[in-house]
C-alpha cells in the first residue's frame, strides 16, 4: 500500500466558501493509504509548497493528491514541488475542486460531497501511478511564421534579431498584409505605409529571414521542436532572381480586366501584377486565370518586353519541405461578406462602401488617387453617413457576436480626416456605443466631435434606400431624442465586422491548434498565456487570436516572438512521458494499433519472448516514444489490452470510475 | 403565470439580449404613431409593466411588417413582443372579440379587402 | 471424403506437409472433433460429413508455431476466418497448405429433436441426402436435412473460398433466410422487451468460455478476461464486472473482425444465440460505414480502424 | 431500486484534455452551473475511452455516462475523435439493442471555448438521466428475477 498525502487548497475563499475543506481532509484520512492530509489557504503559494515538502519528508509519501484548481493551472507547479523533494513528478494527481466544483455549485453540502468524491478518484488513481521519466528531443532552431502582415513581420524580425532563422509564408504576392492597405493610422494619423514599409524592407533584408510569398502551408507533421512543414510555392511565372522589378510588364500587359484585390476590387489591374508599388518582393506574379498566354497560348507580350528575361510560362507549383522548431500563426483578418445585410444596400449601390474600401479611396495610391468621390458618378459627396457595428455584436446568424474593436476608432479617424480635408462635407456617425479604451483614444474621438464637428447620433440605422436621384436615404433613429431620422446622404460607409482569415481553419486543423466557433485561435490561457496555442510549439500573433488594433498587434507579435525565442534557445525539450507502451507478453502483433496511430509511432519487430517459460519468436508492437504523443487511440483498438497508456492506464481510469461510482 | 412570463413564453423572446441599438425604431414605419417606441418595448417587459405595453397605442399601431424582427441583430425581435402583448389582450377578452358575423355591418367602401383577409389569417387561430 | 483422405495421404507421404488438420471421428456419428493427423495411418479416423461444422482456421495459429507445413481443410466460410487471421498476422500463409472443401450445409445435433440417438445417416459428404435417417433407442425417425442445419448455414456467405491452394468438392446453396431478420426483430422491440429478451438469454450463461475459446477472432494470446490489464480477470461467478459485460465486451472486441462464422452459437452448451451480438455490430457497420465482410480480403481498412469526416454521430438514427 | 425524492444520479463524464476538459474549466471560471452529479474524468483524447470504461461505470452503478471530445476535425491528435465517434456509435447502438435507454449515453463535442455548451450539455444530460431514474438494467443483465 502506497503512502499517500492529500492537500486541500482553500484558494482563499474560491474553494473554501463552497467546499467544507476540513471535511474533505477528514474523509481523505479514511481513504486507503492516506497517511497525511491537510488544508491550507493557498497550496500553490511558497508557504503551501513548503508544507507539501515537509509532509513528503516526514511521512515518506509515495504519492500526493492536491485538491485545488484545474490541473491546467497548477499541475506543473505541484509536480515541480514534488520533484524538488525527491518524489517523482508523475506521482502527483490533482483533484479539480475549483473549476469543476466550488465555482459551479452553490450548495455547500453538495459541493463538499462532490469534492470528496473527486478527491477519492484522485487517490484511487495515484495508487496506480507509475513514476515516469520524461525523455528528450532535439529542437530545430528555426521558426515558421504563417502570414506576412504586420503581425508576422514583427514576430519574424524579433525572432531573427535574437539570432534564429525564420521563414515567413505569405499567400499573397507581397508581404504587408492589411496594414499596407490602410491610409492613415489612429490615433496619431501617421501614414500607414510610411511606418510599415521600413519594417517590410527590414524583414526582407534580414540575413535570418527567408520570405516565401505567393506560398501556402500545405502539410504539417511532427511536434514541438520538430515540425516538418510542406510549403507550396505557387507558380509565379516570373523568375525571382532575374526580375529587376522595372514594372514594364505590367504596363504592357493587354489583359487589364481582373479586379484589383489590393484596392478591394474597386478598380482593375493587369494580369501580371505586383499588388502595390512598395511590394516586397518587388517581383510581379502572373494571374493564371487572366493571363492570355497561359489560357490561349497566344500573347507573350510581357516576355517580349522583359529585358531581364525573367518571364517563365512553364513554371509549376513547387513543394518545399522544411523543418521548424516553432510555428507562429499570424493569418490576420478580412471583413465579413455583407450579402446577408440587404437593408444596407451594399450590393445595390456603389456609394455604400465598407470602411476598408474607404481606406483605399482616401489613399493616394488608391482607385481615385486619394480624392474622396462617389464611385457611382465621381462627384464629391457632401453628406456622408457612417454606420457602426455592421455585423458586429450580432447574435443572429448574419453577423458576429463579438465587438470588432477597431471600428469606433477608425471611424473617428475617417470622420476627422474628411472634415479636415473637405470642410464643407457633413459627416454623421450612427453609433450604438462609442468604445475608446486605449491610450489617447477617447481624446481622439472627442476631437472628432469637438474640433471637427462630426455629428454623432446614438441609434443603429435600420435601412439605406437608394433613391432615383442617386442619393441614399438613411432611415435612422436618435434614441436620445426619441426621434426617427430620415437623412439623405451621398455616401454611406459601413463599419463592417472583421473575421479571421477564412484560411485559418484549415491551418488550425493542420497544426491541431484549437479554434473557437468564430474561427479565432484559442490561446493556452486567456490571461496568462495569451500568445500560445494549447498545442505546444504553436504561437499566436495578431488578429488570428482576436480583434486588435495595430499597437496591440505589434505588442502581441513581440510577445509571441519572445515565446518562440525561449523555445528555440533550448537544445533539448523534455518529451511527454505519458506515451503508449505495449506489453510484449500480451501483444498479438495484429497491427490494429498501428492502423489508428496518427503519428506512425508504432512499428513491429520479431522478438524472442519468454512467456512463463515458453520461449518463442513473436511479432510485437513497439512504440517510438519520441513520436508518440499519447492520445491513446491504440489502447482501445487493442483487444488484449497489451497496449496501454502511461499516466492514463486502463487500471488507473478504471480505478477512477470505481471511485466515482462507489 | 405572471404577465411577464406569459409575454416571454408567447414571444419566445429573451428581452435581456437587447443591447439598445435602436435598429428596430430606425426601421419602424409606424414609429411616429407609437407612444412607446419599438426599442422601448423590452424595457417595459424587463420592468414588469406589461399592462402599459398592452394598453399602449403602439400595440395597435404595429403593422406586423416584421422589419424589426428581420433586422434585429440580437434576436430580440420587438415585433414579437408587441404581438405577444396583443395576444395577452385578446386572450383576456376571450369571446368578447368580434365574430365573423358582426363584421359585414362594420365594413365600408374604403376598407381594403386585403386588410380583412390578413386580419383573419392573423387572429383566427 | 475419400478424396480428402487421399489428398492428405499424398501430401503427408511426399513430405510436403508435416501434418494434416482435419476432423476426427467422435464417439457418435454426430460428434466429430478437430484433430491433427501426423501419419497416413492415423487418417483412418479422419471424417468429413455434415456434422463437421467446426471451423479449423483458429487451430492454424498453433500449427504455425510447429515445424513444417500443415495441410488444413477449410470450408468456404472458414476461409474468411483464415483470411482475417492472416490480416492480423496471426497465421503464417507460408506454413499452410489450404484445401478448400465443399460444404452442403452443416448440421446441429441440437436441432434433431429425438431422444436416444444411436446413429444418423444421410449426412455423408459429398452424398448428403435430402432427409436424415435417425436411428434411436425407440425406433427410426426422419428429419429434413435443412431442418437440422445450423442457423449460420441458412444465411450462408456463399460457396466461394477466399483463400486456398486447391479446391476439392462441390458446395450447395443453402441460403433460405434473411441474415438480419432476427436482429431487426429485436431492434423493433421496446427497451423493456429487449432487456427481458437478453436478460433471459444471458441468464443461461455459465461462463464456460466455450464461445471465446472457439472464436477465431478471439485469438488473443492473453484474453482480457484472463489478465489483470483492466482489473477484469476472471473471478468467481458472482456479480462482478466481466460476468455481466462479458458478452458485450467480447462482441465489441471482435467488432469489425468477426466474419460471422457462427461458431460461438454452435458451441454454446446453453444454446444462447450469441451471434445476435456480432450480427448487430455487422448490421450497424454495414448501414453506417458501408458493406463490410471481415476476412474477404487482406487490404481493405477495417471499419473500426478507419473513419470518414462525415461519419454518423453516436446516437443518431437509433431505434 | 425505488426512485426516492432524494435520489441523485451518478454521472461519469469523460473529457478530453485539450478541448472538453478545458471547456469544463471555462464553464467553471464563468460560473456556469450544472448539477454536482456530474464527475469528470480527464483523458488525453476521446479516443482513449475504452468501451470497457463505460460498461464498468454502468456496472458499478453509474446512471449515465457522457463522453466529450474536441469537435470532429479539431482533435488535438488530428484523428482521435473520429475513431471515438465510430466506437461510441457502435457501442451505444449495442446498448440500445440490449434495452439500455439511449438517454443514459451521450457523446458531445465541446471545444475549449464552449463553456456555455459544456454547462448546457451537462444540464440537459442530467435532466434526461433523472427522468429515466436509477439505472438497473446493465447491472442486472445476467440476473433474471
Amino acid at each position: 500500500m502506497r503512502k499517500i498525502g492529500v492537500f486541500v487548497c482553500h484558494c482563499g475563499s474560491n474553494i473554501a466558501a463552497t467546499v467544507d475543506v476540513k471535511k474533505v481532509v477528514e474523509l481523505a484520512l479514511q481513504e486507503q493509504g492516506v497517511v497525511h492530509a491537510e488544508d491550507y489557504p493557498y497550496m500553490c503559494s511558497e508557504a503551501g509548497q513548503v508544507r507539501i515538502a515537509e509532509a513528503i519528508k516526514e511521512n515518506k509519501l509515495e504519492g500526493i493528491v492536491v485538491c485545488s484548481c484545474s490541473p491546467r493551472m497548477h499541475e506543473a507547479t505541484f509536480r515541480k514541488c514534488a520533484e524538488r523533494n525527491g518524489l517523482n513528478p508523475y506521482l502527483v494527481e490533482i483533484a479539480n475542486i475549483r473549476e469543476h466544483c466550488s465555482w459551479i455549485h452553490k450548495d455547500m453540502a453538495e459541493a463538499t460531497e462532490k469534492a470528496v468524491i473527486l478527491m477519492r478518484a484522485a487517490v484511487a488513481k495515484v495508487h496506480l501511478n507509475a513514476p515516469l521519466q520524461a525523455g528528450e528531443s532535439a529542437v530545430t532552431k528555426r521558426a515558421l511564421v504563417i502570414g506576412g502582415g504586420i503581425a508576422g513581420i514583427q514576430t519574424a524580425i524579433d525572432i531573427a534579431d535574437a539570432g534564429y532563422k525564420v521563414d515567413i509564408v505569405e499567400k499573397e504576392p507581397s508581404i504587408g498584409g492589411r496594414m499596407s492597405q490602410l491610409d492613415k493610422t489612429f490615433p496619431t494619423l501617421d501614414c500607414s505605409a510610411c511606418i510599415l514599409t521600413p519594417k517590410m524592407v527590414e524583414a526582407a533584408a534580414h540575413e535570418n529571414i527567408t520570405i516565401h510569398t505567393w506560398s501556402e502551408v500545405e502539410k504539417v507533421s511532427g511536434f514541438v521542436g520538430n515540425f516538418t512543414v510542406d510549403i507550396r510555392k505557387k507558380a509565379r511565372y516570373v523568375d525571382m532572381d532575374k526580375c529587376t522589378g522595372c514594372g514594364i510588364c505590367q504596363e504592357k500587359c493587354p489583359s487589364k480586366k481582373p479586379l484589383n484585390e489590393f484596392n478591394r476590387g474597386l478598380n482593375t489591374r493587369s494580369a501580371i501584377y505586383t499588388p502595390f508599388a512598395q511590394a516586397i518582393p518587388n517581383v510581379p506574379v502572373i494571374d493564371a486565370n487572366a493571363c492570355i498566354k497561359l489560357n490561349t497560348g497566344k500573347c507573350g507580350i510581357c516576355e517580349k518586353f522583359c529585358q531581364a528575361g525573367a518571364i517563365d510560362y512553364t513554371q509549376k507549383d513547387e513543394i518545399i519541405t522544411e523543418q521548424y522548431g516553432a510555428i507562429v500563426v499570424a493569418t490576420g483578418f478580412d471583413t465579413i461578406k455583407l450579402d446577408k445585410y440587404g437593408e444596407y444596400a451594399y450590393n445595390e449601390s456603389k456609394d455604400v462602401i465598407t470602411s476598408l474600401e474607404l481606406e483605399r479611396i482616401m489613399n493616394a495610391a488608391g482607385p481615385t488617387k486619394g480624392h474622396l468621390e462617389r464611385l457611382s458618378d465621381g462627384k464629391a459627396p457632401k453628406e456622408i453617413v457612417f454606420i457602426q457595428c455592421v455585423g458586429s455584436r450580432c447574435s443572429d446568424d448574419r453577423g458576429k457576436p463579438y465587438c470588432s474593436k477597431i471600428c469606433c476608432m477608425y471611424t473617428a479617424k475617417h470622420a476627422m480626416l474628411i472634415r479636415d480635408k473637405y470642410p464643407d462635407t457633413n459627416v454623421t456617425v450612427f453609433y450604438i456605443d462609442v468604445r475608446t479604451p486605449g491610450k489617447n483614444f477617447d481624446e481622439f474621438y472627442r476631437r472628432a466631435v469637438e474640433d471637427y464637428g462630426v455629428n454623432y447620433v446614438k441609434g443603429q440605422v435600420g435601412k439605406v434606400a437608394p433613391q432615383p436621384d442617386g442619393s441614399l436615404m438613411v432611415h435612422g433613429v436618435d434614441l436620445l431624442e426619441n426621434k426617427q431620422i430620415l437623412k439623405k446622404a451621398d455616401m454611406v460607409v459601413l463599419a463592417t465586422a472583421i473575421e479571421p482569415n477564412p484560411d485559418v481553419r484549415k491551418i488550425a486543423t493542420m497544426l491541431t491548434a484549437s479554434i473557437d466557433t468564430n474561427n479565432f485561435l484559442t490561446e493556452a490561457h486567456p490571461k496568462l498565456r495569451p500568445v500560445e496555442s494549447p498545442t505546444a510549439g504553436v504561437f499566436l500573433s495578431g488578429v488570428c487570436q482576436g480583434p486588435k488594433d495595430i499597437p496591440e498587434t505589434v505588442a502581441q507579435a513581440g510577445a509571441a516572438a519572445v515565446k518562440v525565442i525561449g523555445l528555440l534557445a533550448k537544445d533539448k525539450l523534455k518529451t511527454n512521458p505519458c506515451t503508449a507502451k505495449a506489453d510484449e507478453l500480451r501483444c498479438n502483433g495484429c497491427s490494429q494499433c498501428a492502423n489508428v496511430c496518427p503519428y506512425g509511432a508504432i512499428s513491429y519487430e520479431t522478438r524472442q519472448v519468454n512467456d512463463h517459460g515458453i520461449r518463442e519468436d513473436r511479432r510485437i508492437a513497439v512504440v517510438n516514444s519520441a513520436l508518440c504523443q499519447g492520445c491513446g487511440a491504440c489502447t482501445v483498438t487493442c483487444p488484449s489490452g497489451a497496449m496501454d497508456l502511461q499516466g492514463f492506464s486502463n487500471r488507473q481510469i478504471i480505478a477512477e470510475v470505481d471511485a466515482i461510482c462507489r | 403565470m405572471s404577465k411577464v412570463e406569459q409575454i416571454k413564453e408567447i414571444s419566445g423572446v429573451n428581452p435581456l439580449k437587447c443591447m439598445k441599438c435602436g435598429k428596430c425604431s430606425a426601421s419602424c414605419p409606424s414609429f411616429n404613431e407609437m407612444d412607446i417606441k419599438p426599442h422601448q418595448f423590452v424595457t417595459y417587459v424587463i420592468n414588469d409593466d406589461v399592462e402599459a405595453l398592452a394598453e399602449s397605442k403602439s400595440a395597435w399601431k404595429c403593422l406586423s411588417c416584421f422589419a424589426c424582427i428581420e433586422r434585429c441583430p440580437r434576436d430580440v425581435k420587438p415585433g414579437k413582443l408587441i404581438d405577444a402583448a396583443r395576444q395577452i389582450l385578446i386572450r383576456q377578452r376571450g369571446q368578447e372579440g368580434l365574430s365573423p358575423d358582426e363584421i359585414p355591418a362594420l365594413l365600408d367602401e374604403e376598407m381594403p379587402q386585403q386588410l380583412l383577409m390578413s386580419a383573419f389569417r392573423k387572429y383566427r387561430r | 471424403m475419400q478424396e480428402l483422405i487421399n489428398k492428405a495421404k499424398t501430401l503427408l507421404e511426399s513430405g510436403e506437409v508435416a501434418r494434416v488438420l482435419g476432423w476426427k471421428k467422435g464417439e457418435y456419428e454426430y460428434d466429430p472433433e478437430p484433430a491433427f493427423f501426423e501419419t497416413s495411418e492415423s487418417l483412418k479416423d479422419f471424417v468429413y460429413n455434415g456434422f463437421c461444422g467446426a471451423n479449423l482456421s483458429k487451430y492454424m495459429i498453433e500449427a504455425g508455431k510447429k515445424e513444417g507445413k500443415t495441410l488444413v481443410f477449410l470450408k468456404p466460410c472458414d476461409s474468411y476466418s483464415y483470411n482475417q487471421l492472416l490480416r492480423e498476422h496471426r497465421v503464417d500463409r507460408e506454413k499452410a497448405y489450404i484445401v478448400g472443401v465443399g460444404c452442403k450445409g452443416k448440421l446441429a445435433v441440437s436441432k434433431i429433436p429425438f431422444e436416444g440417438i444411436l446413429n444418423i445417416s444421410g449426412a455423408e459428404y459429398p452424398d448428403a441426402a435430402e432427409t436424415l435417417t435417425v436411428e434411436t433407442l425407440y425406433g427410426t425417425e426422419t428429419i429434413a436435412y435443412k431442418d437440422a442445419m445450423l442457423e449460420r448455414c441458412h444465411v450462408c456467405k456463399g460457396k466461394e473460398h477466399v483463400v486456398y491452394d486447391e479446391l476439392i468438392g462441390e458446395s450447395a446453396d443453402t441460403v433460405d433466410a434473411d441474415r438480419f431478420a432476427e436482429v431487426e426483430r429485436i431492434e423493433a422491440m421496446s427497451p423493456e422487451e429487449k432487456f427481458a429478451f437478453f436478460q433471459s438469454e444471458l441468464s443461461k450463461c455459465i461462463r464456460c468460455n466455450a464461445c471465446r475459446n472457439v472464436c477465431p477472432a478471439c485469438s488473443c494470446r492473453k484474453c482480457v478476461f484472463d489478465s489483470t490489464a483492466f482489473d477484469s480477470e476472471q473471478k468467481a461467478n458472482t456479480t462482478s464486472f466481466e460476468e455481466k459485460m462479458f458478452h458485450i465486451i467480447r462482441a465489441f472486441h471482435v467488432a469489425g473482425r468477426c466474419t460471422d462464422c457462427g461458431e460461438c452459437s454452435r458451441v454454446c452448451p446453453q444454446g444462447i444465440p450469441l451471434h445476435l451480438f456480432n450480427r448487430k455490430f455487422i448490421k450497424d457497420i454495414n448501414a453506417l460505414y458501408g458493406e463490410y465482410q471481415a476476412g474477404s480480403d487482406l487490404e481493405s481498412k477495417a471499419p473500426l480502424t478507419n473513419f470518414t469526416t462525415e461519419d454518423a454521430e453516436p446516437g443518431v438514427g437509433r431505434g | 431500486m425505488p426512485v426516492t425524492e432524494n435520489w441523485k444520479p451518478k454521472i461519469v463524464a469523460f473529457c478530453c484534455n485539450w478541448c472538453s476538459y478545458a471547456g469544463a474549466d471555462l464553464a467553471g471560471s464563468s460560473r456556469l452551473a450544472y448539477p454536482a452529479d456530474v464527475k469528470i474524468i480527464k483523458v488525453p483524447c476521446s479516443c482513449r475511452v475504452n468501451p470497457m470504461f463505460i460498461l464498468r461505470a454502468f456496472e458499478k452503478g453509474a446512471d449515465g455516462v457522457i463522453l466529450c471530445g474536441c469537435h470532429p476535425g479539431d482533435c488535438h491528435y488530428s484523428t482521435g475523435n473520429y475513431y471515438a465517434r465510430r466506437r461510441m456509435t457502435l457501442l451505444f447502438s449495442m446498448l440500445d439493442y440490449l434495452g439500455v435507454e439511449e438517454g443514459r449515453t451521450r457523446v458531445e463535442w465541446v471545444s475549449a471555448a464552449e463553456g456555455v455548451k459544456f454547462s448546457e450539455t451537462m444540464n440537459s444530460f442530467v435532466e434526461k438521466v433523472r427522468a429515466l431514474g436509477p439505472n438497473v438494467r446493465l447491472g442486472d443483465l445476467r440476473c433474471k428475477n
